[in-house]
């Protein structure tokens, strides 16, 4: 008879589930927080891939990990230290070890702690029967056998019944947090469709999950997380590579525009390539190149062809850019190139995260070479800073540079879906006029006019030589060059009354203004909400707009005392805020390919404000 | 959804004239260029090939041919070095109502643009490339090129270079092109005719067009050119007719399995019917080859004309019928129900 | 009757000759200039060539410049602007006029103004006659007439002899500055020995200018430049870009490493790879790869086969260079980079000076990617800074970017050739003990081993990936990849202990400072020293090392009230070191593709110290 | 210049001297591992090359982590350039034997370039390519040498383009040494890489290799026992083109077009058989077999294509240096730095 368990309400919790790279963690972390948007819960998702696609099972290095935080309250990261690690092997629970909370619980599958197992995960001994997991709530649970017994009788053979076995510790998950089962039993019918035997196996297995936290004397207490209060309107669960695609969708249809993306295979961009090319009926055109060179011209061409052309990247492909961003930004043509940055230098370490080709984006082209640099703040900021970075490209006639991340790619939040008559036209208006036209006539915002070829009587050439303003002939004319050089840092310049301000959270002066850019946000505003907690008066401000930066920058910085800016780079923002403003700023510079703790940026403040309250 | 090209507007067909074609930009080659005859045929041949004004794009690189653009007076891009056919797919892609010309050289195209070259050639995107072969670099004054002859003497080989060339026709049959050709541009009747048949050809077309640089590879085709030497060094391909050339018609092409030989059909070692008969449109890519081979063997007389050409769909033309079909299954793009798909839930 | 010419002693003279593509003024200036510097004057020259190779004779775009400024003093600059101009036709003057001093003679070829060449000037009227030269001492010459004069009987064709008119134009220019002929005739005879017609005619050419100078009313006075005091010493004449050749041959023997070039022909630095594939005996490998970027990797393949590696290219060719740079960063090995500036973005001026790729070259690359950046100052420190950059490259194990500029590459000046065993020999060890080795083990310079392949039991692999410190294994540990970036980044910084320190020279005690860096050096430092000289106190101090900056930089900078920083571009040394030391910076910038004159530069400096306290 | 390299008795290595500490990292069931087995396994006899003076080089890939497994020197590189990279080790050092491990994405997508040039210039390298036909390390996108019409991630409505066909694009620069093998065929493949080996220039070697993750079974029909025999035609020199499983079938001539037909009474007759010849100097036959994968009628061949020989690009720069050398004399430095016109200052 199941004895009655207590309910012990929670404000949030950090689950990491986690296990061989064939065993489906990633497929069962997002069910799991699927689900839990669906409940209302606010929720920050990181999933950590292994960088081999499948490294031999039970090894160290093919554990892949997905982390979920969810809550009651407004959440803006994944969660420092896991609560409560799923581990379906040895090597999972040898990886994650480390990061857990002290006391955090741990449910093992202790069907695969074999020698052979142990062995390939490097323990001497079982940590299940060693005293090295002291402190932690171990649960061994037999999920493998478990599995098979449920799914006894099944036509699937003995290797498919063990691929079912994540099924079951996601529906052991479900009843441990009070979670509806019926949203991943829909998805398996969906998902399964063309194989109905799978769609037996895996409902049984999530069910005898669940059934089994309910019979079982091994959980006492159960959890629950009350919903979120979160604005009013209709939700989904958004990673920051899905936003970014179908931010250029919603530009393209705004503006009128077909899309063009030239682009080619690069973790961790490839999966926008992968979303745009399903979307054929918008007329989006995906182009996989040869390579990253002629994924960008092929892009330049299109814009000269009278498209909305972009193209996407990360490091190492930004670097093969470089030169033919200086032909965008010469023969100013609208292009986005979206640069989802990842641990480098070089190759560097390609599935993780890092905030460090800023410089890059801003200074790193021969010549003097402008151009309007914008950075997304969350997973779902990359669809509004899409369609803003499209607008600037169009309205200014130059290359816009839009900056995201490994962590925001991969990561996922709940998203208050807009309508689409919400969003804001995109003008775009064709010079088809014959009189006066000139290529590089220049219109209030100093951009020049964009003619479609196919419109007669305005054929004319644009290369990467100097022109001559105006008319836009080849000139070597000195007066001319000088002009040029300061009418296309003007353009950029000018678009700072044409971008929001910088906001203030917090009072407008003070002791410390902690300023980030990128995807740090959500660490530093959960970092300031626990400080402020602990009495201290802290500031924050976060920038989306680095070249220009926002017309109030100086004004707000001057406002405090000090400023603190946290960043994934050895200190790259810190760099142009001191040479533009010669104004000092305190750093925090933490490189490990990982997003920032809360606590790492909570401590630094308290240190920076010298402990007091 | 949006269709960006510009819609055929059905007044009557207007009659155009080389003029028509002439920017208004002072031609800057150096006097005696081989490039003045290519832009000068392709002004010629451009009125009657069908197409509007407006939608032609000239696309180039960079280097002394890649000036190009400047001169025509149509839509046109100067490029970075080497990725020329590159922009030239993305023009084309974009809007297939464009009739998109690449004027490259043997360095642009063939050193840097390599990559970009086969890949457009691999595709069969139908763009039309003219390659502008000095065998030298011109604009950097004066270094070897991927087609320059082993052993060349210039500013970087002081030596004599240590580079085998490429066989530029050799390797766009190697990434299966569809349309494969080479002119001369002191012979502007059949650089004509071949711009002509080029750019009626749907798929990427690619011409080879041996060119005379006057300052740093003086004379280095002279022997296709001279009025003395021509006929007996150059033989006109031409579909359906057997090979036959020199002074007095004299001399002819035999295939004996996979090896061509010149033979003598004046003094009786073989007649007419013996000869190789051209077929422009054999599927199998060998006979093309056999014929691009033929500069590999200084007996052979230099092959111009069109070596081959065959139908197969364009890269742009199936990437639109893709769309079109998409649309037509999954209904227009809308962008409401883009937005609002998949799990949602409400809060209210 | 030759009638007594008076002889007129000047300190300085700048010349500029200029004519058609096809006149060989080039070639007639390097003549003046290789003379000159036999004379013992102290020079500087700047060659301005037109875009075009050979543009349709007559026309303006077609027009090659080329300016000599020669002294009896120590000068540093090729001249603000011409006191005489020999122009050889109608656009020579048209695209010159406006550059030359107020009171500027003009030698015109007088022959070559007829109406075809006027019309294709842009001349509405002739210049000669509309008032329009009022002011300039014109000199009009039959130069195309006397020269077929005087090469009636030498075989020539008419177009043959009319291109001797260059040579006659210079033993004009001879006689008129009093220098000697015979270094000319003697270069005529080697040049022209396989056309004996030819050197005749040039040598007949160069004599009848010479004696027309000497004969003719039309020059009624000569002058004469004393010979400059210049330290004891043998001396040759050298542009930057053979400068830099030449260096890196002599890293190679100094360091016993065999020279390996990755290059591909750019504007303007191909004369380095025309000039390192002459040097086959000294087992320079030069290769001329199919593309930029095949250029640098073959560079790369070479130095990790322990090769002294270098490339050489210009501001496009280091943007498609970027990723392969970031290799060598993480690969750590010893390559050298070579930036011959020029006027940017993208294809930009592809003849022109500039100075605005050290954005570039500092931040260019994704993720914290530090390399060594450092720049030659003149045409003749870009032999030193070449060892340096072989010296450091090999010392640190770290890619170094070493930034020229059209400017200093074309331009040329005496050089006072050192003793090959004067100069000091680079230390390089290649690892070989088996016992202990590790590829990312590090000396006390934080440099690996360089263990080439070819040394038994050394065998092991590098690559783009994060590596763990000292196994270099491959590794996603986070820890270990926040000391790996770190470390690079440290051991670039130390290097600033093995750098010279900012010098300051000038006033050191002023108020006013006036920094640069790269090929301005000429510019500024003539600017503060006409400064000083008219009374202004001014202190100058140039930089040669940009990454990391020399250890003293923040203390120099921070003695001086005011700091005027004069470069190419729009400001961006003055960026770095306003980050770096948040010390405010008055930045003088001119961007047009030409170099600073040196008055704009000392305008600026009058402005700032508010007029001379005479 | 580098001291010399000391000669050591000739000692017999085996593959494990070949193979490294490293834990190997590709999919279970990928063919990388069978094609690292057999070059391990053929290395030890390849005459004449020290195991100290082999380099092998990669770019960006699944395959491309072959280095690391490999215990010899080795370079990881960046995608694409491993050809430009090998070229400037082997220029710069001759006596090295080089080697270039990349997939088709790496060598015939972003490195078609470098590879073509390679190929041209007859630099003495030995290329192997792993051909599985997608992109593996990203996942699963198409690659340039993916079947038309194939769906994948960034095709999911069937790729529009058509594919390379590697050893006719060699074949079209020129290249020297073409062949092909089979992940599968272990026998076969390390004749093939020592083959490979043993050629002076540039040696390309196509290898068909499974990618059990996003395209398994691209090859079953050529290595499964059942089918492999009617779809493989083993080329040797100086044999008639015979295939099938009791070798009555055979590839005749029909004009200059090749065909495959039954062998025996009432069929056609063996002579009429084309004989394979691998050092043929005309590079005709060799693409005639290159296209033979074009035609779903035809059987695929394997084996040496074609192999010629002529001067190599590192042996001719090398060659040139000594002329120079010899005419000029070593180069002086004093000389170098006092040409030209100098003048003396005193």
């Amino acid at each position: 008879m199941p004895k009655e368990k207590e309910v012990q309400n929670l404000s949030e919790v950090t689950v990491r589930f986690a296990g061989d790279s064939g065993d489906g963690m990633q497929l069962t972390g997002s069910q799991f927080s699927d689900t839990t948007a669906l409940m209302g819960n606010d929720l920050s998702t990181l999933p950590d891939y292994p960088a081999e696609i499948r490294a031999p099972i039970g090894t160290v290095y093919g554990v892949s990990g997905f982390q979920l935080h969810f809550s009651s309250s407004d959440i803006h990261t994944p969660g420092d230290r896991p609560d409560i690690l799923v581990a379906m092997n040895p090597a999972a629970i040898k990886k994650n070890i480390s990061e857990l909370k002290p006391g955090a619980m741990i449910i093992a599958n202790i069907d695969s702690f074999d020698r052979k197992n142990l062995q390939l995960a490097k323990y001497e001994t079982n940590p299940l029967e060693d005293s090295s997991l002291e402190g932690y709530e171990v649960y061994p649970v037999p999920i493998g056998s478990l599995t098979a017994k449920a799914l006894q009788g099944t036509s699937l053979s003995p290797k498919e019944v063990s691929r079912c076995k994540n099924f079951f510790a996601l529906g052991l998950m479900y009843w441990l947090f009070d979670r509806q089962v019926d949203q991943t039993v829909s998805w398996i019918q969906k998902k399964f469709a063309k194989k109905p035997e799978f769609i037996e196996a895996n409902t049984n297995a999530l069910l005898a999950g669940y059934n089994y936290g309910e019979n079982t004397e091994l959980f006492n207490t159960r959890y629950n997380v009350e919903p979120a209060k979160l604005p009013k309107g209709t939700y989904r669960s958004i990673s920051g590579n899905e936003a970014t695609a179908l931010g250029f969708l919603a530009a393209s249809v705004k503006s009128k525009l077909p899309l063009f993306l030239g682009s080619y295979p690069i973790t961790p961009a490839s999966e926008i390539l992968q979303y745009l090319s399903n979307y054929k009926n918008f007329g989006v055109k995906t182009l996989q190149a040869e390579d990253e060179i002629a994924g960008i011209t092929s892009a330049i061409g299109a814009a000269f062809a009278g498209n909305l052309a972009i193209t996407t990247t990360s490091g190492p492909g930004l670097a093969l850019k470089t030169e033919a961003i200086g032909l965008a930004l010469m023969t100013e043509l609208p292009i986005v190139i979206v640069d989802v940055q990842r641990g480098g230098p070089s190759t560097g370490l390609p599935t993780k995260t890092e905030q460090a080709d800023l410089l890059q984006a801003v200074y790193g082209r021969n010549g003097e070479a402008p151009v309007a640099v914008l950075a997304a703040s969350t997973p779902s900021d990359c669809f509004n800073m899409a369609i803003e970075a499209s607008r600037l490209a169009i309205k200014y006639m130059t290359p816009v540079i839009l900056l995201t991340d490994g962590y925001l790619a991969n990561g996922s939040e709940p998203w208050k879906i807009p309508h689409a008559n919400e969003l804001p036209d995109i003008p775009v208006k064709f010079r088809t006029e014959k009189e006066g036209f000139a290529p590089y006539l220049r219109d209030g915002n100093l951009s020049r006019p964009w003619v479609k070829p196919g419109t007669p009587g305005l054929e004319h050439r644009i290369g990467g030589l100097e022109k001559a303003n105006i008319s836009g002939a080849v000139s070597y004319d000195p007066e001319n060059h000088n002009l040029m050089i300061n009418l296309r840092a003007q353009k950029v310049k000018n678009m700072v009354n044409d971008i929001p301000d910088l906001t203030v959270d917090g009072d407008m002066e003070g002791d410390i203004l902690v300023l980030g850019w990128g995807g740090t946000y959500g660490a530093i505003k959960e970092a300031v909400i626990k400080a402020r907690e602990a009495g201290y008066n802290v500031s924050q401000a976060h920038l989306k707009y680095i070249n220009p930066l926002p017309k109030n920058t100086e004004y707000v910085l001057k406002g405090f005392k000090n400023v603190l800016i946290p960043e994934i780079n050895l200190g790259q923002l810190s760099k142009i805020i001191r040479s533009e403003f010669l104004i000092p700023v305190k750093q925090l510079n933490i490189v490990r390919g990982l997003p920032f703790r809360v606590s790492d940026i909570e401590n630094k403040i308290k240190e920076v404000l010298g402990g007091i309250a | 959804m949006i269709d960006n090209q510009p819609k055929e507007n059905s007044q009557e067909k207007i009659k155009y004239t080389a003029k028509d074609f002439t920017s208004s930009q002072d031609v800057r080659w150096c006097p005696g260029c081989g490039d003045y005859s290519i832009l000068a045929q392709v002004q010629r041949t451009s009125p009657d090939l069908g197409f509007k004004k407006e939608n032609v794009v000239w696309v180039s690189g960079i280097g002394c041919s890649s000036r190009f653009p400047y001169y025509m007076d149509t839509y046109g891009i100067h490029g970075i070095h080497g990725r020329a056919p590159a922009i030239a797919t993305g023009v084309k892609v974009n809007n297939p109502n464009l009739d998109v010309w690449v004027a490259t050289g043997d360095g642009d195209l063939l050193s840097i643009g390599g990559n970009h070259f086969i890949h457009a050639c691999r595709r069969n995107v139908d763009i039309k490339i003219l390659l502008f072969n000095n065998k030298i670099y011109g604009l950097t004054k004066g270094q070897y090129s991927p087609t320059s002859e082993k052993g060349k003497k210039t500013k970087s080989t002081p030596f004599g270079s240590v580079d085998f060339p490429f066989n530029p026709l050799s390797l766009a049959l190697g990434a299966e092109a569809t349309f494969v050709a080479r002119s001369l541009d002191r012979d502007p009747k059949h650089l004509q005719a071949i711009i002509k048949r080029a750019s009626e050809h749907a798929g990427t077309a690619f011409i080879e067009i041996y060119q005379n640089c006057n300052i740093f590879n003086d004379g280095a085709f002279e022997l296709y050119t001279e009025k003395d030497t021509k006929p007996d060094n150059v033989v006109f391909l031409e579909h359906g007719k057997p090979m036959i050339f020199g002074k007095n018609q004299d001399k002819g092409i035999k295939l004996e399995g996979l090896n061509p030989k010149v033979v003598d059909l004046a003094n009786g070692e073989a007649s007419v019917n013996d000869l190789w008969i051209h077929d422009e449109f054999d599927e199998s890519p060998a006979r093309a080859f056999i014929l691009a081979q033929f500069t590999e063997n200084e007996n052979m007389p230099l092959p111009v004309g069109v070596f081959r050409q065959i139908k197969r769909s364009t890269y742009d033309k199936d990437f639109h019928e893709q769309i079109e079909r998409i649309k037509k299954v999954k209904g227009e793009g809308d962008l409401k129900k883009l937005l609002f798909a998949g799990n949602m839930w409400t809060v209210n | 009757m030759k009638v007594g010419k008076e002889v007129l002693e000047l300190s300085d003279v700048t010349v500029r000759f200029a004519g058609d593509s096809g006149d060989g003024m080039q070639l007639t200036g390097t003549q003046f200039t290789n003379t000159t510097a036999l004379v013992g004057n102290d020079l500087s020259t700047l060659p301005d060539y037109p875009a075009e190779i050979r543009a349709p004779v007559g026309t303006t775009y077609g027009v090659s410049g080329f300016q000599l400024h020669f002294s009896s003093s120590d000068i540093q600059t090729p001249g603000d602007s011409p006191d005489i101009l020999v122009a050889m036709n109608p656009a020579a003057l048209k695209v010159n006029v406006k550059d030359l001093k107020h009171n500027a003679a003009i030698i015109i070829n007088i022959n070559s103004f007829d109406a075809r060449n006027l019309k294709l000037a842009g001349y509405d009227t002739n210049p000669l006659e509309d008032g329009s030269l009022e002011g300039y001492n014109v000199v009009q010459v039959p130069l195309s007439q006397q020269t077929s004069k005087a090469l009636e009987d030498s075989g020539l064709s008419a177009k043959e002899i009319s291109r001797c008119k260059n040579f006659f134009a210079l033993g004009m220019m001879y006689w008129l500055y009093s220098r000697p002929i015979e270094p000319t005739l003697k270069w005529i005879k080697d040049k022209f020995k396989d056309t004996p017609l030819l050197a005749a005619a040039n040598e007949k050419a160069l004599l009848a200018g010479y004696y027309f100078g000497e004969n003719t009313e039309l020059f009624t006075t000569r002058y004469q430049v004393e010979p400059a005091k210049l330290p004891k010493g043998i001396y040759r004449n050298i542009s930057g870009n053979e400068a830099l050749a030449i260096g890196f041959v002599t890293a190679s023997v100094k360091s016993g490493l065999p020279l390996f070039l990755g290059s591909y022909p750019i504007t303007p630095a191909s004369d380095i790879l025309h000039e390192l594939s002459k040097h086959k005996n000294f087992g320079v490998r030069t290769f001329q790869a199919e593309d930029e970027i095949a250029a640098i990797t073959s560079a790369i393949g070479a130095a990790f086969s322990g090769a002294l590696a270098i490339t050489t290219t210009s501001g496009p060719g280091v943007a498609l260079k970027t990723e392969a740079i970031g290799l060598a960063v993480m690969t750590e090995l010893p390559l050298i980079i070579i930036d011959v500036q020029r006027g940017g973005p993208s294809t930009g001026l592809p003849t022109k000076t500039e100075q605005s790729d050290l954005q570039q070259a500092i931040n260019g690359r994704n993720g914290e990617a530090p390399v060594v950046v450092i720049a030659a100052c003149t045409p003749a420190d870009c032999f030193n800074m070449a060892l340096e950059a072989a010296r450091l490259a090999t010392k640190y194990m770290v890619p170094v970017l070493y930034l020229s500029d059209g400017y200093i590459a074309n331009g040329s000046e005496p050089w006072k050739i050192p003793e090959p065993d004067s100069i000091p020999g680079i230390e390089v060890k290649f690892r070989t003990e088996k016992e202990g080795f590790a590829p990312y083990m590090r000396d006390e310079n934080l440099a690996r081993p360089w263990a080439i392949p070819g040394t038994a039991g050394l065998e092991h692999r590098i690559g783009g990936l994060e590596k763990s410190n000292v196994s270099g294994n491959v590794s996603y540990d986070p820890e270990n990849h926040e000391f790996m970036v770190r470390l690079r980044a440290q051991k670039v910084k130390n290097i600033e202990n093995d750098i010279p320190e900012l010098e300051v020279t000038g006033d050191i005690d002023a108020d006013v400072l006036v920094i640069g860096w790269g090929g301005t050096y000429g510019s500024i430092t003539e600017a503060v020293s006409r400064a000083r000289r008219n009374g202004g106190r001014v202190a100058q101090a140039h930089f040669k090392y940009l990454n990391p900056f020399p250890k003293n930089t923040g203390e120099v900078l921070n003695k001086y009230k005011h700091i005027i920083c004069a470069e190419l571009n729009m400001g961006q040394l003055a960026k770095f070191l306003k980050s770096e030391y948040l010390v405010d910076i008055d930045s003088f910038t001119k961007i047009q593709g030409l170099p600073f004159k040196s008055s704009e530069i000392e305008k600026k400096i009058e402005t700032v110290i508010g007029g001379y306290s005479k | 210049m580098a001291d010399q390299i000391i000669e050591t008795k000739e000692i017999k290595l085996t593959a494990k001297d070949f193979a490294t500490d490293q834990d190997v990292r590709w999919c279970p069931g990928c063919g990388d591992y069978s094609i690292l087995a057999q070059v391990q396994r053929s290395f030890p006899d390849l005459v004449g090359i020290k195991k100290e003076n082999i380099v092998w080089i990669s770019g960006i890939g699944c395959s491309s982590r072959f280095p690391y497994y490999m215990n010899t020197y080795g370079f990881h590189s960046i995608h694409g350039r491993a050809p430009a990279i090998a070229t400037g080790v082997k220029v710069s050092r001759p006596e090295l034997s080089v080697w270039v491990a990349a997939g088709d994405g790496d060598l015939l997508s972003i490195g078609g370039n470098h590879f073509i040039h390679a190929c041209r210039k007859n630099v003495d390298l030995k290329v192997l390519l792993f051909n599985n036909r997608i992109y593996g390390l990203t996942k699963g996108q198409y690659s340039p040498t993916s079947e038309k019409g194939k769906i994948t991630k960034t095709s999911p409505y069937g790729s529009v383009d058509y594919p390379f066909n590697p050893a006719a694009l060699a074949l079209g620069s020129n290249a020297t040494f073409v062949a092909r093998s089979l992940d599968r065929d272990t026998k076969h493949l390390q004749e093939m890489i020592r083959r490979a080996a043993a050629h002076k220039g540039l040696a390309f070697l196509e290898i068909f290799q499974n990618c059990s993750i996003f395209n398994d079974g691209a090859f079953d029909i050529l290595t499964d026992k059942k089918t492999k025999d009617d779809n493989v035609l083993v080329l040797e020199h100086g044999k008639p083109m015979l295939f099938g499983a009791n070798k009555d079938k055979g590839i005749i001539m029909d004009g200059a077009k090749p065909k495959a037909v039954e062998i025996g009474e009432g069929k056609h007759r063996i002579e009429d058989v084309l004989v394979h010849d691998e050092f043929d100097e005309s590079p005709l036959l060799a693409t005639l077999l290159a296209h033979m994968t074009d035609d779903p009628s035809m059987p695929t061949p394997i084996g040496v294509f074609r192999q010629v020989t002529k001067s190599t690009y590192d042996g001719d720069v090398e060659e040139q240096i000594t002329s120079v050398t010899s005419k000029k004399g070593e180069g002086d430095l004093e000389k170098v730095l006092f040409t030209g016109s100098t003048w003396e200052v005193n």
